[in-house]
Order: C-alpha cells, then structure tokens, then sequence
C-alpha cells in the first residue's frame, strides 16, 4: 500500500517530458520556489541546489533553497520546512531525511502550494516525486557484473545507513539482480552509514577475509572513495573493482584516475533543473504523472568523458 | 619579636550578612596565637582573608611590616603562609607524599623515590607511620589530618594557619603536634591556631584573640586568663559548670553484634548495646573503631558476623533496612558523607524525616520540624533556607544531629560527636546524648576525646590493630588507663599479629 | 528579634538569585524574540510561534525534562532517541494490527519503562557508569527498533489517535500543551516532593543521603525510567504529527535534550536543575533555528551562528547572574 | 612496626586493585580475541591483528587520549570531531597550494591547539560548563571547516605526505607506532611531571589543588589544548590513509573516544584516568567492530550485537575487578 517510486505505474522519464508535453511554459512574474534541502553536506546535495539555481535562470523563477545543518536532524528539517511555509512559496522541492518526517509539512504546505519530493526518502503523501529510480540503481552496476564477470566471483556490497529507504533499495536492486547468475556470490554486506573512515575500515576487513574480493558496490560516492584507498592499501588495485553511487566530482577524478571503477551517476545537477522544470509545468496547469524519473547512468572510465558534460 | 602579621580594621560580608567586623589580629614570631570563638563566630573566615582565599570588604594586611593584598592563596604563600584547612583539603587519589609536596614539587620531571625521601622527615615530624606511598585515600580521617599538618611544615613557612587541626585527632597525635608546633615555634615560626579545647590552648597558646559574632572582644596573654574568663569572653556570659550523668539504669539488649569482621580492617568485635545506654568505642587513630561503626550500620557490605536489633537478627544490614530499624548514624567525615552541601539546611535536616513520613515537603510542615531543632541545638545562623555550605563547621555538625533527632531513633551510632565543636555546642550535646539515653535511646560512639568518653560513656570498649581489648565501666575508667589499653601497654602481653 | 529578619530577608535572596537563573535566560529569550519580531520578516506570527517554534521545542522540552532529572542525580541518558524510536514503532505496529489506540499508547510508555529501568537498573545494581550504560542501549534499542520492523516506517497510524494527539485546544497545539503540563507537573514533582527532594540530594551527595538510610539507587533508577517514559511519550507525541513511526526516528535527540537541559541551568554534575529552565533552553534553541531559517542563512553559517549563539548566550546569562 | 607493615600490606592491595581495572580491560580483550580465533575466520592473523584492529584503533587512541586528559579533570570535550575536520581540511587545503608539508602539518596542530584553547579558555576564564562550551564550538568548528571548504573534500594530497604517514615501520603502520608512541609519552606525562600530577589533582579536588597555590586554570586549559592538538594529529593521520580530507570527517569522534576511555576505566566524574586504559579500550572496541564485519553480520543485528557487548564487556569487568 504504501508509495513507492520505484515500482509506481504512474511514471514518466524526465526526457520524455517536452516530447509529451510541449516545450516548458512561461511562469507567471514573481513566482517563488522554495527548496527544502537535506542538508549541504554531501556533495550531492550541493549539486541539485545548483540545479535548481540553474533551473531557476533558465525558466524565469525564483528558487530560495535552505538545508538544516544537519542531516538527521529530523524535527530540526520538520521546523525549518514549517517555517519556510510561512513565507509563502507558489512551490517547495522537498528532500525529507525520512520518509515520514515532513508528513505534516507536506500536508501544510499542500493546501496553499504545489509539494514536489525531490529525490532520496519518499514521502508517501507528496504530490509527485522527481527524482531517481533507487532500485535502478543497483540494477545497472548488478548487470555490468553479470556481463562483466559470467564466469562468477565473489562481491561485497557496502551499505548505507541502516533503515534509509535508498540504502535499502539499492541494495535490493543490486542483490535481486545479481542473483541470475549463482556464480556471482554476495559474500559480504555491511553497513558503513555513509562514513568514509567506515567504509576504508570495513573494507580493509573484507578485504583480508576475501583476498580474492572480484567487487564492492557502494551505495554512495564517498563510501566508494573510502574503500578504493583500503583496495589500494591491500594492493588490489585493478584487481578489486569498486562502484560508487551518485556521480560526484571527486568521483569523476578518481575513476579518469583509473582507481575508482565506476560510479552510478544520478546527475544531480540535472535533477535540480528537471525539479525546477516539473514545478513550472504544474503551476501551469499541465497534469504531469506521479513520478518523475531523471536519469541516471553507469559512469566508468571509457565514458566519463561523455558525462562530464552533464556536470556544469 | 618582630611582627610577622598584622591586620587591622577587617570588615567581612557575604551577600550583606556582616561576619566579620573591626577585626584586629597580630602576629609575632615564634608564637603560638589562639583564635578562640564560638562556632559561626568568624573565625576560619578571618583565617581564609588571612590566606588571600576571601579579600576583606576594607582594612589592612601586612606581613613582615610591609602592607600586602592578598588575592589567591598563592599570594599568601609567596608571603610565607601556609594553612592547614578546617575541611580537608587534600587529593585522595595521590598519594601521602604527593600529597605533602603539592605545589612544591621543584623541577617539572617528578621522582617518586626522591620524593618520598623528601617527605619522610616530615612525616617522621609529625609521627605519621604510614609509607609516604600509600595514597591518601586509604588513610583514616585522622591519619590525612596528620598529612595536612605534615604539609604545612614541609612549606617551610613562616606564618602557618592552623584552623582546628586537632579536631579528628586521638591523644597521642595531638601530642605530636604539640611538640611539632614547639619545634616550629622555637625557629621563628608564627603559629595561628584554632581549636575548640582549652587544654590546647593552655598548653600551646601564648596569645589567644576571642571573636563573637564576628566582633573583635579582645587579645589576652594565656597566662593570664583562666579558662572560665575565656569562655566567658567567648559566650558573653557564664557557662554553668558540667557534671556527668547520674548513674542511668540501662534497660534490654538493643543492639548484640557478634564476631563482626572484615579482612584487613578488623576482626571478631562483639559488643552490646542496651537500651538507655551511653557505649563508647575507643582506641587509636586506624584502630578500626569507625569500619565497626559502619558495619554495624551496613554503611560497606561486606562484614561477616552477625548484628541483632532487639534480638531480631538483621540478615543483610544497609542503610535503608537500619534506619527503618531505627538506627541512626552520624558519619565521621562530615563534608562527605553527611551533608548535602548544596542543599538548605533544612533539607538537610529533613532527609531521614521524609522517608519516615514524619513530615511532608511543604515549607510548613518542615518548619514545625525545623525550627525546633534549630533552636535547641543553637545553629547559627538561626535560617534554615540557608546552603548549609556557608554554614561554619560546628553548625553543619549539629545539623546532621538534628537530622536525627527530627526523625528518631532508638539506636544512634555517632563517630565523634563533637568533632568540631564549640564549648558551649559541646555541653548542648553532651546534655543532649544525656536526654537521649534518659529516654531510652541506646547510643553507640566513637570519639577520639578521652574528656568526653569519660564525661559520656556509661561503658568503654577499647579497640587496638582491628580488635576489642578491653571494656571499662564508667567507675574505674581513666585516660590512662584506657590509652594503656589503647597502645598496648598494659597488655598481659597478648596476641600482637591482628590485622 | 533581629536574626530572624535578617534571615528572611537573606532567605529571599537566596531565592532570588535561584530564579535570576531562570530570568537571565528568559531575559534573552524576551529580548530575542522583540529584537527578531522587529528585525525578522514573517517572524512574528501565530502561526510561526506555533509551527515554526512551537512543536519543535515541545518534543524536545518533554524529552529534557527526563534528562533533567537525570542529569540531577549526576547521571546522562543517551538512549534518548533509541528509546523513542522502540517505543514508537511498538506503539504503531500494535495499533496498526488493531489493538485500541489507549492500549497501544500504555503498551508503547510501558516500552520506555522498561527500557529505563534496565538503563537504571544496570547503573544502580551494576555500577557501570551511566554514560556507557546508555551509550550502550542507545545502540542496541536502535537495533531493536530497527529488527523490530526490518527497518520498514509504519504508515497508517489510525486517524483517531492523530487527531487525539495532533489536534488544537483553545488553538494551542496539543503537543504545546503536554509540553507545558508536564514541565507543571516535574517542576510540583521536584519541588513538593520527597522523590523530587531526593533526586536533587542524591546529585548533591548520594553518599550522604545513602548514609542517612534513603534507598538512592531506587531513586537513581526511577529517574531513569521517567526519562524513558517521557522519551516514549515525546515519539508518541511526534508520530501523532507525522502520521507515521520510523525506526530512525529520534537520533540526536539526546545532544538537543541535554543543551537544552544545560543552557536551562541544570549543572551536569548534578545536585542542581530547573525544568522550567529546560523549556526555555528548547525555546531558546528552537527560537533560533526558526530565525536563521527565516533569514535564509546557508546551512554552513547557521552552524556557525548556532555555535556562536549557545555559547553567546551562555556567556550572557554567566555575565548577567554575576559572580 | 605492626602499623608499618599493615600500611605496606594495604598499598600493595591498593595497586593491585589498580592494575586490576587494566588488567580486567586486558582480559576480555585477550579473552575475545582467543574466542574469535577459534570461531572467526580469517580473524586470527597478524595482519588483522595490525591492519585490522590495531590500525582502525589508532585514531580512536590519539583522540581518546586527549579526551582521558580532559576527562580526568572533570570536564569533557565534544569538539574533537569538528576540531580534526577543521584542522584536515586546512593543512590539506595548505599542502594543496604548495605548501611545504612539514609546515601545513604544523598549521594543522596549531589550528588544533587554538580550538582547543578556546575551549580551554571558555571553561576557565569565563566559567561556563565544558559541555556546553564544546556543545558549541562543536557546531562552530564543523561549520568553519563546512564553510572554508564549501562542503567540498579536498581531494589530492602530496603523495610524500600519504607515504609519510602512510607507511610502515618494521611492518607496523605508522599510525598504529604513533598511537602506541602517543600512549606511552602520554602515560608518563601523567605519571612523572607535575603537569600530569596537577591535571589527576584537579579532577580529585580542585578546590584544594588551587589552595595549594597552583594555577588550576593553566592546567585545566592545557588538558583542552592537548585534546585539540591530538585530534589534529589523529585527523592528520586518517587522511593520509584516505587520501582525502573532507569537512565532515570525524562526526561521532567523540562518542567513540568517551567511549574508549570509559571502558578503558576513566572515571567521567574526574580524577581517575588510564591512558593504557584508553588504549585498550579503543582496541576492544576496534576488534568488536572488526569481527562482526567478518562474520558479516546484518546492518540491525551488527547494532544490537555492538550495543550488547560494550555492556557486557562492562559488566564482566565490574565483577572481575571484585565488589
Ligand atoms: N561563603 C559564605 N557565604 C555566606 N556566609 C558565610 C560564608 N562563609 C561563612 N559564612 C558565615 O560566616 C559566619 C562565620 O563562619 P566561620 O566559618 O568563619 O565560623 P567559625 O568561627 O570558623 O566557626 P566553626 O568553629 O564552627 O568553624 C557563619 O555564620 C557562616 O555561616
Ligand atoms: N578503604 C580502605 N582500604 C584499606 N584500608 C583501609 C581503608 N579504610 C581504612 N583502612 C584501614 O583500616 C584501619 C581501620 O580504620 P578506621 O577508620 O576504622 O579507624 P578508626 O579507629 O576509626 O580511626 P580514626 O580515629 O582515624 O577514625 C586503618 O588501619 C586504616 O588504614
Ligand atoms: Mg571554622
Ligand atoms: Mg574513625
């Protein structure tokens, strides 16, 4: 019963939005758009906050985005959203810490404005989601490592945050899809919350308990970057693949380094600009399905260059 | 002589209550000048602007001629001053030698052997016999008194403060420190000394000031005055001479503790307390007198033996289970483990009345009970909304006696009563343990005064190295005779490895 | 005669300087809210009092009463969050699967009882120091919570229960209210008890107390359990806002509590505490937050200016009480 | 003579119960570690034992024995995390402008130093409470290191600094050598120098210390100085292994750290503290968390097993010590 983007019918790609739905309408004058950000302190977020400022000169409104300072400060993001009502926004882009903690915000903030959730937790109540297909995710490393590895091997997954609906879905999405070819075995799945110092740690364990470790896929970028100094420190360079997720820069340079094997880019920066786009379209009036799903690609070295693009 | 101190004209307050007022001291080298005064009177206060812990409101200090103001004790001590604290002031977690040489360790690299030398003199000084390794927190009250006494010696002072350092301490220590102070006195050294027992003072004094209510009375030479013209100075009015008890009828067994005993502390007491009975534990300072005491109280767990209340056998005694009993217990070491010291005094007064729902929480229903006891057992200041912080040392003493006499009991086990106390306080307390036992109140004690286990006691147990080594009845007990049962004397030469 | 007087009149004063504690905060609470009323656009407002202070405070001042009470006696509960969080998805699930919405609430506090009472009973009975005995629940009450529901939210919570604790009386919004009642309700406890008289004695000196024949550890114990009771009924409180129970729910409450517990005048020492200074330590909190927000500071320089704001004002109230 | 001999007698059982709080610490530690041997694969190696356990136990050390010093005098220091984020992001960001590394490392600890003595100094000049004061200079140190990056890791450190710090020694990584260099100078710090002598004093009585004529506050400054010069150092050391430096590194250092002392038998309360302790304390930690990685134990479970045995841990060392 619950919501779930990922599995949602009522869903349509991002690029398929001008061929739907016409180019993007002129927004009235003066039309104000706030952002309710999880927090700025992953790269990831700052990216879609400079989407959305993107967004924002590119189709003639105003975004105003504010993120607590803390990323489970839950109450904290609950005030700071009830607060940001008050100043009336025609819009709010909100990224909740936790599926249910702007609830009430959002039912607030529904009766005078448009709610779009953008990205990460999924807020069963909000209007429409933009954002990626989590489980996705896990599906496009998953079938590099089918092809790339027929033979079989063994793989360790490095997990976010226990309980967080993106770890969660991720995971899933990697674990369901690997298990089409029983060769490829999952011998280890951890959390490391997010942490970099946890992932190195955890993965210099993993990493002498599976000498012969074929790849880790991590459910974020910096947990990657944390376990390609432990591959490096154990000498496993070339020999341990390691999948990040969310395409950061510090991402990008690792892999045209050749340390980093891949990361599953989420384009955030693009994300914050369809955000911005979608929000537009439903001020106007257009009657846009539920989900919003942006894109999202496997980045590995050969077509980093090809993506680079999509970061300015 | 020269002057060592002068302070002339001390005005003191705190928060507008006026403690010190007009106040004039001096001091000359290689004297010992008593400061005498009823509990509250301003002395240790007097003591601490002294040692630069309070700055006077107005007046003067000068030391050796020269005027000074004293900002922190570490003024004072660059001045040569040195005090010993009425509350111990020492780190239980160091050790004794540590302990002495706090803040005068030399070069910044410390060597224990070199420190241990250094403090052994000293502590041969003042006859401590514990190794200058031990840490602190495993001495008796008595034996860190005796650290702190070392510790000012070992400042090399000229001035050094002495503010009732007797005041946990048995006989024979107290003869050590007179002879430490003669050998100090006769160096030069300038002794203030405070103390509630005129025998000190006529033994050591040569000058004695008495304060009251934070008023300068007067100077006296020692020799001159008679211990009733000081006391009358003192109360500002006559003191009815004290005369012990007539012989009480004690009534049953109350208390019957068998073959109590810890490892490393004490073994096999048994004793009995009768109801209407005055039982004093007596003995050297670390003879296991208050280990006893708190045994018997279930105060530290682990005792072997058995302890019996009205022939009921108390299976695991604790606090909780005495008191409920109706046991009382008036711990030794006062700051610790008897006041709240951030509490009123009435709160303090009211802790074991409360859980025998003798009185309720509301301002009203405390009072009725306060109030009573706070009159007659003298505290000053008479305002029980006071922190019994500020209260001077006496007064939180009676107090912690008030607590149990708000909340009664029929058994009362007190380690030294009067610890702290002014003459006056004393015969209300002596008069007061008199009216318990009169009423049936059987009282168990430890007190390290051989007057006033004389004046109370109806029998006198005497403890040495853990052990009971005798019982005297009131009749043909004497201080020599129960310091020859103390020390081992007189023994008939018996067993000598206890502990 | 004139004792007396003065005793009373030096008795006032004692009182006097226990409520300038209290006035220094307040006097900088007051003080902010007219400087930010007139400086701070859509800052005065019912509607940002109630929504954007108001709710977030209320949480976390229920929660700071029970740390208060703790911190007293010279003990911390960092459990806090953890307990919440059991408590919450217990309280959900069990009204989820039908049981009356009254029983799940009671079944829900008797959760943060019980997970109080081990917090109390392994500090008491076991002597471990309270800080690694609730360092150490606040993990494994997490795990449970978590295991309890495989780390899924619940949804659905019955619309009865939402509108029993989410709804408005005379306009003020329950959770305001049972914020304000229970700080009542502890402040009476604290002051015109026995409990209330212990706890801040045995903060004082539990060994004098204990000499004095109060049983302190079951003192020592029943405050941990009403800090498990109290962060059971703030989780309570909140799912009732949000609609839903998380088992994440929660983490980082024990920092906002004890802030607000200590910015209110409890010293963690113990021995000394003020629960009406707890509420005005949330607000002070809360207050700024709300204002950084509405001034559209960037999250990197709200963290500066809250840091520089709790020590500022700290310093303020230091400077304001005097030596 | 008698006496002598029982005072003798008494010392000797006083140290040993002393080293018994170490030694309980040990056994537990050596206890798990031969259970694990048997039960855990792959856990019974010297490489694990340096790589796994000790190297990931480093860092935790440098910090926890700053946090032992601080501790030891009745206060507490939440700011380690923020200060090492701090002072990582600034000497990366020097190196990463060219400057000389053996002078961007010494900008760091001074960045290190300066944190922690405006810690120091809030607690002893101004007087407020070391919890609040590094409540928030926690905030405000993350949002310094926050701002100066603008959220973004620094990502390419001189490859002499990552080798430097990086490398091994006679097969031993250089952080684990530190940790132990750390924690034998620390150790005869607090044994053998006035200084340590004073800082143990302090936490036992402070009041008499400063009767004693010694500036209490120089001291108790100095410990918050230490504690932010060392986790200066330990966030220098991470990222020379991370290669990377990034603002929000070291978020829950402190709790980690509290952690390690605790259990390593540092009394939160003052006056007692044990820099082996924290050694030991951080190991057992490390070990705990590396063998439930091996044994690959599930996200939930991994926090109720953590949870589970830092209380057990605690409990087997309570009754092993006696009482
Ligand atoms: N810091 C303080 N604040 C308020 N009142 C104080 C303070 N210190 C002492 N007093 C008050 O000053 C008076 C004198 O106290 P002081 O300790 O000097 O007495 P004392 O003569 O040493 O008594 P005792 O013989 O019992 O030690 C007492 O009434 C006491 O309550
Ligand atoms: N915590 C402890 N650990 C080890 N030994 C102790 C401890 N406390 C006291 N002792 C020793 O036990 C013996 C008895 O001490 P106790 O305090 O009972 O003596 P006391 O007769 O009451 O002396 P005082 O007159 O000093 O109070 C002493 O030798 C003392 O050193
Ligand atoms: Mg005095
Ligand atoms: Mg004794």
């Amino acid at each position: 019963q619950t919501f779930s983007p990922d599995t949602e019918k009522s869903r349509i790609d991002s690029t398929q939005l001008v061929k739907q739905f016409g180019p993007v309408p002129k927004p009235a004058s003066n039309v104000q758009v706030g952002g309710v950000m999880k927090a700025l302190s992953n790269e990831y977020w700052q990216l879609l906050r400079s989407g959305y400022l993107k967004g924002a000169s590119k189709y003639g409104v105003k975004v105003d985005a504010q993120a607590p300072s803390n990323e489970s400060d839950q109450i904290g993001q609950l005030s700071m959203m009830n607060t940001m009502i008050g100043k009336g926004y025609k819009a709010l882009l909100v990224s909740p810490q936790s599926d249910v903690n702007l609830l009430p915000g959002i039912q607030r903030a529904g009766k005078t404005s448009l709610v779009i959730n953008v990205n990460d937790a999924v807020a069963p109540t909000a209007q429409h989601f933009v954002g990626n297909i989590q489980y996705d995710n896990g599906v496009s490393v998953a079938n590099y490592l089918l092809k790339a590895f027929p033979k079989g091997g063994q793989i360790a997954v490095i997990e976010g945050q226990a309980g967080v609906y993106a770890a969660k879905q991720r995971t899933l999405g990697f674990k369901t899809t690997l298990a089409k070819n029983p060769a490829l075995k999952i011998v280890a799945s951890v959390p490391a919350d997010w942490d970099r110092q946890k992932a190195f740690s955890t993965a210099r364990d993993l990493l002498r308990r599976y000498p012969d470790l074929t790849a880790f896929y991590c459910n974020n970028d910096t947990m990657a970057l944390g376990v390609v100094e432990a591959v490096k420190a154990s000498g496993r360079l070339g020999k341990t693949l390691v999948f990040g997720t969310d395409g950061i820069n510090a991402a990008y340079d690792s892999i045209k380094k050749g340390e980093l094997t891949g990361t599953v880019d989420s384009f955030p920066v693009l994300t914050g600009e369809v955000a911005v786009e979608v929000a537009v379209r439903l001020l106007a009036g257009q009657k846009l399905p539920k989900v919003i799903a942006t894109p999202q690609a496997l980045v590995m070295k050969e077509t980093v260059a090809k993506y680079e693009k999509f970061k300015q | 002589m020269t002057e060592l101190l002068n302070a002339h004209h001390i005005h003191k307050s705190f928060s507008g209550v006026q403690v010190l007022r007009d106040v004039q001291f001096t001091l000359q080298a290689g004297e010992v000048h008593a400061l005498l005064g009823e509990n509250g009177a301003g002395k240790s206060t007097l003591l601490k602007t002294l040692f630069g812990m309070h700055r006077p409101d107005s007046g003067t200090l000068s030391v050796g001629g020269q005027p000074v103001v004293l900002n922190s004790p570490s003024d004072a001590q660059a001045q040569g001053i040195a005090m010993i604290h009425q509350e111990l002031a020492l780190i239980p977690e160091l050790t004794v030698a540590q302990n002495v040489l706090l803040g005068n360790e030399g070069q910044e690299v410390l060597s224990y052997p070199r420190m241990e030398a250094r403090v052994q003199p000293f502590l041969d000084q003042v006859g401590l016999n514990v190794s200058p390794r031990t840490p602190v927190k495993r001495l008796t009250i008595a034996q860190q008194q005796m650290v702190e006494i070392a510790r000012a010696v070992a400042r090399q002072a000229r001035i050094i403060i002495m503010d009732e350092p007797t005041s946990s301490l048995t006989t024979h220590e107290i003869e050590q420190l007179y002879r430490v102070v003669r050998e100090l006195t006769a160096r030069g050294v300038g002794i203030i000394y405070v103390s509630h027992h005129f025998d000190e003072i006529e033994a050591l004094a040569d000058r004695v000031t008495v304060l009251r209510d934070g008023q300068y009375i007067g100077t006296v030479n020692q020799r001159d005055v008679t211990q009733d013209q000081l006391v009358t100075m003192m109360v500002g009015r006559d003191l009815v001479a004290q005369v012990g008890p007539e012989r009480r009828q004690p009534g049953a067994v109350r208390l019957w503790v068998q073959g109590l005993g810890r490892t490393g502390a004490f073994a096999d007491v048994s004793l009995r307390v009768h109801a209407g009975e005055v039982v004093t534990l007596a003995g050297l300072i670390g003879a296991g007198r208050t280990e006893v005491l708190r045994a018997i109280y279930g105060a530290d767990a682990d005792a072997a033996g058995t302890v019996q209340l009205d022939g009921q056998a108390v299976a695991h005694p604790s606090p909780a289970s005495m008191m409920r009993r109706g046991v009382g217990f008036i711990a030794e070491d006062r700051r610790h483990q008897g006041i709240v010291p951030d509490a009123r005094v009435s709160v303090n007064m009211m802790l074991t009345s409360w859980a025998k729902g003798k009185a309720g929480v509301r301002e009203a229903d405390m009072r009725a009970l306060v109030e009573p006891q706070m009159q007659q057992l003298g505290i000053r200041p008479a305002n029980p909304n006071q922190t019994i912080r500020r209260l001077s040392g006496g007064n939180q003493q009676k107090v912690i006696l008030g607590r149990w006499l708000a909340a009664g009991c029929s058994l009362l086990l007190i380690d030294e009563p009067t610890r702290g106390i002014d003459v006056a306080s004393k015969a209300d307390i002596y008069a007061l343990v008199d009216d318990l036992a009169r009423q049936g109140v059987a009282i168990l004690m430890v007190s390290s005064e051989l007057p006033e286990v004389l004046r109370l006691s109806d029998r006198i147990l005497v403890m040495r190295e853990g052990r009971l080594v005798g019982e005297l009845d009131r009749a043909d007990a004497s201080e020599e005779r129960i310091l020859s049962l103390a020390t081992g004397a007189d023994t008939h030469a018996k067993d000598s490895a206890v502990v | 005669m004139q004792k007396t007087q003065l005793s009373s009149k030096s008795m006032n004063r004692a009182a006097v300087i226990e409520r300038l504690r209290e006035a220094g905060i307040l006097a900088i609470l007051v003080l902010g809210a007219v400087v930010f009323s007139a400086t701070v656009p859509s800052f005065f407002s019912v509607d940002n009092a109630i929504n954007g202070i108001g709710l977030s405070a209320a949480i976390n001042t229920i929660v700071a009463i029970g740390l208060t009470y703790v911190i007293m006696t010279g003990g911390i509960d960092l459990s806090v969050g953890s307990t919440a969080a059991l408590s919450a998805v217990i309280g959900a699930d069990l009204m989820q699967r039908g049981l009356p919405v009254l029983l799940a609430v009671l079944v829900a506090l008797a959760v943060g009882a019980v997970a109080g009472l081990v917090n109390g009973l392994l500090v008491t009975r076991v002597q471990l120091a309270p800080f690694i005995v609730t360092l150490g629940t606040m993990t494994f009450y997490r795990g449970l919570a978590l295991s309890y529901t495989n780390g899924q939210p619940i949804l659905s919570l019955p619309d009865v229960y939402k509108n029993a604790l989410g709804g408005t009386i005379a306009g003020l919004p329950i959770p305001l209210l049972a914020a304000l009642l229970l700080v009542g309700a502890f402040t009476l406890l604290l002051r015109y008890t026995k409990t209330g008289q212990y706890v801040l004695a045995i903060g004082g000196n539990a060994e004098a107390v204990r000499l004095s024949g109060i049983n302190v550890g079951r003192y020592i114990t029943l405050t941990y359990v009403i800090s498990g009771v109290l962060a059971a009924f703030a989780a309570l409180v909140l799912i009732a806002q949000l609609g839903a129970a998380e088992p994440i729910l929660g983490s980082g409450w024990e920092l906002s509590a004890i802030a607000a517990s200590v910015v209110g005048g409890t010293s963690l020492s113990g021995g000394k505490g003020n629960v009406v200074g707890a509420l005005l330590g949330a607000l002070l909190l809360s207050m700024l937050q709300n204002v950084l927000t509405l001034l559209g500071v960037q999250a990197f320089y709200q963290l500066l200016a809250t840091g520089a704001i709790i020590i500022g004002a700290m310093v303020i109230d230091r400077y304001t009480r005097g030596r």
